[in-house]
């Protein structure tokens, strides 16, 4: 006869063997090693949150701390590779294979072990990829979450950071699986139900607040007189030609310095309500001003911001809260916003080929994706129309029956030619090759894809790849826009004027803008403090970030 | 420590009377241009003392294109480099050539 | 109302912290009015960077010079905290030694200090602390003279080691916000002593312990100003007007004035005990005030006037 | 020499000078008259207290009027490097206490600095630093960095920094290297009695501050006291 509820039953016994340790679904720190060794089976899917900023940082210490010889050969399916624990089970045999997103901090130490063959590696994601994944063969048999504090019935509030929680316990609870939740404190009612209490099975009190790091806190006080240029460039000659209101930045000094101009440069030539005014973005604390004056209609969040909680509370009107004033966040329908709603992405990279291709990749560090290749993309599922995305795609049409034309999303990369120590951004060979050849990836780590590229922006000019009509003109047009790297140098100087006159390639004369007229004062807020004054004291920065 | 110099001829004298300007601040990534209005009017002179060797083949096409589009005859140009980038040096030489047209 | 505050963004607005030396010079004085001494084209350079592979700046780092500000003379240093962290060298040193001994010549009004200094160049070290002391000694005379020494403090650079010991040499001292004066930096105590002595990047306790608002209330500076050039312009007017005598009797105030200081917040770890015992209500709140509502503060803090230097 | 022996030297009729927390106060007979002795001894690192104990000692000097000499003995550590000093205003104590002996100084007290153990930095500046002439003993260790910390900020090999300590004084910690920038006078003998040589130094004092020029003769400073002086010029040419 079929057996048609073995799943449910190895579930009732994981969850049988873990309540020896709780009160309840209470379980103390202390016995956190006991419970994960009591509930996982050698093999298993295990969904070890990891976001972009919350970190499960008590179960993650856990699972490293459990015994090899009882917990081993785990699958890892988790977005973010963050803290050193994420690879320490690699090392000890607990885990084995990995599938995942994005790994910044561990970069350097996830390639190594790579190469050494610690591990066994499934692909790296996007981070919707891996979601989708986790509905259909990548399902964790057991998830390991974060939130902020619980009751004892389990109903979980994440706070602000919500971020991946829904998705993996959705795809845990109502598949057999086992949901663990490490929290800051255990409350009588919690602020709000982010996650209902009958799919948490387990509540760990942690030992001390999970970890969350600031990862889109820009200073003003570090951007540059070039990346104002570059960021008048992109406004002028980008925001205000395609008229681009629903959009999503990357985390960079560039778009940060974009966010800084709005309420100044943007304002002075009339943009204000013609642009930028939706959002798929983290509440970046250089969006304050752009917000304060006026310019900004909504925001929907991937996640949270260290210090952004009060402004947010105050703010409903343009962020998305809670019933309880704080942010609801949420990783995978921000990312579907920003894929299938917004008319551009743009944000930055470290390395962009001749054709386009570009990668944050470098040879000894295996950064991950994120959700940059998701937002910089264009989704051909896409069926509604803006003048924006009817703008691009007129464009970017070479052949075919305009009626039948559909539009283009504007995927913009905005980098410097030279970065840090007179790096080039500009290469004929990505790292990222080179890179797949050395640990064997069936797959080149590319970020974005030249076909989805539309615009280069750096501080010699605007390359719009939509206008090229062939593989040379695109080429000449990234050289025409490289700058003194050696494939700006390498150049032919008279197809670069001749793109030039047919407006491929746009210098900051021809939009009208002067090199010379890019200073810091054209910043909204030239420091963190600006940033405080302008939120009226709501904003509440980190220490690392305090000049006063 | 690396110097180059580079010496151009210019089709035209800078204009302005300012006898010398200095630009930009020895720092990481950032660079110190001193102008002097001593030269020839069809002549132009830059020389750099830069930490970092090796990138001549870059500061000459710099200095090329900016002698191109500024035409800056009769000024001497000395730069102290702190290592910076060729966009900062391109934008410090403009806000130089700006400030002895004054 | 959402919108206002861009329209009223000044751009000419100079941040001091933001400026260059050579900004703050131009823009402190009366228009035109400045005349460098030792200027860029004379390339009085650091003989020594050089053995260290180290570029050199065509000023070593220190613009002197003559100007008049509000219409009368002055002499003036500017220190660029950006070239070598405003750092005392050979030259840089020499040239401020040289600018306060011609003021017992010149006899200006005043002399200006405009500090952004981590101290001695490592690189000439024993330079920089030689030309420290003559420094200290040289303003003794000029104030002796009557010939008030007025520091101006905001830059990024702060104003650390012996540009502290000279800043309290001074007649009096201005300073913003952004403004830190201290002898020991952050990171040379936690160096030395760990971080549970001092964790250099906590960066609120940076300025809370030696920031413009903490020295300003406790009396180590004169003047509070807003972060512009013309704040610092003002202050400078100001304290010109009303610097203190060098003599045996402004020096015994002193002797009391520190003596004081122990005794009252002698056992305070934090900013803040001492803030609540000079009578500041919710202290917490000190860092986070606009420069009217800190002013208001230190308008009923009297330890924070005084004539004791 | 240790400051028991210095003391001996100066006063073998015996003296008033006492040692407390390493902070040394008092005076002695002296030719006609006394000479005051302020100082730190024990390598001790100088704080708020201390700077203020030896301004206090020094301003009472000149509060009585008498113009002895001002000795100042130093062997010490650097400023005291604590959160709470610097809470404090250590900047304030120690510029106060090299205000005191300037004052006494130009109140006719000549100041005589001796250092004849370690000192260092603000802790330098604030004493030895703030006299009229600088004495040092054989064995004397005045230095602003020790060479490995050094190498740690400049990023410099040690040996390469050991091999140019040696051509360039400008730098390089030790005794040898601050007598060539002029901010040490002169070296004693320590085999000659001490009262002598310190009389010999009161008596030769010159006005002004020579130490710039010191520093260019012995070529420790090549060229501070040209800038001085050309600065100088150009201010009076205006």
């Amino acid at each position: 006869m079929t057996e048609w509820r073995g799943e449910r039953q190895a579930r009732d016994a994981r969850i049988a063997a873990g309540r020896i340790h709780a009160a309840g679904k209470i379980v103390p720190a202390t016995a956190a090693v006991d419970l994960l060794e009591a509930i996982l089976r050698p093999g298993d899917r295990v969904c070890l949150e990891g976001d972009n900023q919350k970190q499960a940082d008590c179960l993650a210490r856990a699972l490293s701390a459990c015994d090899p010889e009882k917990i081993h050969d785990l699958h890892m399916v988790q977005s973010g590779i963050v803290l050193p624990e994420h690879l320490d089970v690699f090392e000890t045999g607990i885990a084995r294979r990995l599938d995942y997103s994005y790994s910044g901090p561990q970069g350097a130490r996830i390639a190594r072990m790579l190469y050494g063959g610690q591990i066994e590696l499934g692909a790296v994601h996007t981070y919707l990829e891996l979601f989708a994944r986790y509905f259909v063969d990548l399902t964790p048999n057991v998830a390991l979450i974060a939130g902020v504090s619980a009751d004892r019935d389990g109903n979980l509030y994440t706070g602000p950071n919500t971020e991946d929680t829904p998705t993996v316990v959705e795809a845990t609870a109502f598949k057999n699986g086992v949901v663990v939740a490490q929290v800051n404190e255990i409350v009588e009612t919690v602020p709000r139900v982010d996650i209902p209490g009958d799919r948490i099975d387990f509540v760990v009190k942690a030992d001390r607040p999970f970890y969350v790091e600031p990862l889109f806190t820009r200073d003003p006080a570090a951007m540059t007189e070039t990346q104002i240029l570059i960021a008048m460039m992109a406004i002028k000659g980008i925001y205000a030609e395609y008229g681009i209101r629903r959009l999503n930045h990357g985390i960079g000094f560039g778009t940060a310095a974009i966010e800084l101009l709005l309420p100044t440069y943007g304002e002075k030539l009339g943009l204000k309500g013609k642009i930028a005014t939706h959002w798929a973005l983290n509440p970046h604390p250089t969006l304050i001003p752009a917000i304060e004056s006026g310019w900004v209609k909504q925001v929907h969040c991937f996640g949270s911001e260290v210090g952004m909680d009060r402004y947010i509370r105050e703010r409903p009107d343009i962020f998305f809260t809670g019933a309880d004033g704080s942010l609801r966040s949420n990783r995978a329908f921000c990312q579907t916003a920003g894929l299938y709603a917004c008319d551009m992405f743009i944000g930055a990279t470290l390395q962009i080929d001749l054709m386009g291709h570009s990668s944050t990749i470098t040879q000894s560090r295996v950064a991950g994706f994120g959700g940059a290749p998701n937002m910089g993309s264009d989704p051909h599922g896409r069926r509604h129309p803006t003048d924006a995305w009817m703008k691009a795609g007129r464009e970017g049409q070479i052949v075919g029956d305009p009626a039948l034309m559909r539009g283009r999303k504007l995927v913009v990369q905005l980098v410097e030619t030279f970065g840090d120590k007179l790096v080039p951004t500009f290469v004929e060979t990505l790292d990222a090759l080179e890179l797949a050849r050395k640990i064997g990836l069936e797959l080149a780590p590319v970020m974005i894809y030249a076909d989805d590229v539309t615009h280069i922006v750096t501080e010699e000019g605007i390359a719009n790849l939509l206008l090229c009509r062939d593989a040379d003109e695109r080429e000449q047009a990234i050289r025409g826009v490289a700058g003194y790297t050696e494939v700006g140098r390498g150049r032919d100087r008279a197809k670069v004027e001749a793109l030039r006159a047919r407006g491929v390639i746009r210098r900051p004369e021809d939009l009208g803008i002067e090199p010379l007229d890019a200073d810091r004062a054209l910043l909204a807020a030239k420091s963190i403090k600006d940033l405080v004054h302008w939120s009226g004291g709501l904003y509440e920065p980190p220490a690392r970030f305090r000049n006063w | 420590m690396e110097s180059l110099t580079f010496r151009h001829t210019t089709k035209t004298p800078l204009p302005g009377t300012q006898p010398s300007a200095v630009t930009g601040v020895v720092a990481s990534g950032n660079l110190e241009v001193l102008l002097e209005r001593v030269l020839p009017p069809d002549a132009c002179e830059v020389a750099i003392d830069t930490p970092i060797a090796g990138y001549g083949d870059v500061w000459a096409a710099v200095v090329a294109d900016f002698v191109a589009r500024a035409q800056p005859g009769g000024i001497r140009i000395s730069i102290n480099d702190g290592g910076a980038r060729p966009d900062t040096v391109s934008l410090r030489l403009l806000q130089g050539a700006r400030l002895m047209e004054a | 109302m959402a919108g206002d505050r861009a329209a009223s963004i000044d751009p000419d607005a100079l941040s001091w912290y933001e400026a260059t030396a050579r900004q703050r010079v131009t823009a402190l004085v009366d228009p035109g009015s400045f005349r460098e001494f030792l200027g860029p084209t004379e390339r009085r350079m650091s003989p020594h960077l050089p053995l260290f592979d180290l570029p050199r700046a065509f000023d070593d780092g220190i613009v002197i010079g003559r100007a008049d500000i509000a219409g009368t003379p002055v002499l003036l240093a500017a220190q660029e905290g950006r070239f070598m962290g405003g750092a005392f060298g050979e030259v840089h040193g020499g040239k401020l030694v040289g600018l306060l001994r011609a003021a017992l010549d010149l006899k200006p009004r005043a002399v200006l200090i405009l500090f952004d200094t981590g101290g001695v160049r490592l690189q000439e070290a024993n330079a920089g602390e030689t030309a420290i002391a003559e420094a200290m000694r040289a303003i003794v005379d000029v104030r002796a003279a009557g010939i008030p020494v007025v520091g101006l403090i905001g830059g990024r650079a702060g104003c650390y080691g012996g540009g502290g010991l000279i800043a309290g040499t001074c007649s009096r001292l201005a300073v913003s916000e952004g403004g830190r004066i201290s002898v020991s930096g952050p990171e040379v105590i936690e160096t030395n002593k760990g971080a549970e002595e001092f964790d250099s990047r906590d960066r609120a306790l940076v300025w809370r312990t030696m920031g413009g608002k903490h020295r300003r209330l406790t009396g180590g500076a004169d003047a509070f100003c807003a972060d512009t050039v013309a704040a610092f312009r003002q202050a400078a007017v100001a304290l010109i007007d009303r610097a203190p005598a060098f003599d045996l009797a402004g020096l015994e105030a002193e002797q009391a004035r520190l003596a004081a200081r122990i005794a009252r917040f002698g056992d305070c770890r934090d900013a803040t005990e001492v803030w609540a015992r000079l009578g500041v209500n919710d202290p917490a709140t000190v860092p986070g005030m606009d420069t009217a509502a800190f002013e208001a503060i230190v308008a009923r803090v009297g330890e924070a006037d005084h004539d004791a230097r | 020499m240790t400051l028991a022996e210095i003391l001996l030297g100066l006063f073998p009729d015996g003296h008033a000078v006492a040692v407390r927390d390493g902070l040394v106060t008092g005076s002695g007979p002296f030719g006609d008259g006394r000479i005051h002795v302020v100082g730190v001894d024990g390598d001790a690192p100088l704080g708020i207290e201390g700077a203020l104990t030896l301004s206090r000692a020094v301003l009472d000097a000149v509060r009585a009027g008498d113009v002895a000499p001002i000795l100042v003995a130093v062997d010490s550590d650097s400023q005291r490097m604590s959160r709470r000093d610097e809470l404090l205003g250590l900047n304030e104590y120690l510029a106060h206490l090299a205000k005191a002996l300037l004052l006494a100084d130009r109140s006719g007290h000549p100041t005589i600095g001796l250092i004849y153990g370690h000192s260092a930095a603000g802790a330098f500046i604030a004493t030895a630093l703030a006299t009229r002439v600088l004495a040092a003993l054989p064995g004397a260790n005045p230095s602003v960095m020790d060479l490995p910390s050094v190498a740690r900020v400049t990023k410099l090999p040690l040996e390469k920094l050991q091999d140019m300590a040696t051509s360039t004084p400008v730098f390089a910690p030790g005794l040898d290297n601050m007598v060539a920038t002029g901010a040490v006078h002169v070296v004693l003998d320590p085999g000659k009695p001490l009262p002598g040589q310190i009389g010999a130094l009161i008596a030769g004092m010159q006005p002004g501050d020579v130490r710039d020029r010191l520093g260019e003769e012995r070529g420790g400073r090549p060229v501070a006291r040209a800038v001085a002086a050309a600065v100088a010029d150009q201010a009076r040419l205006g």
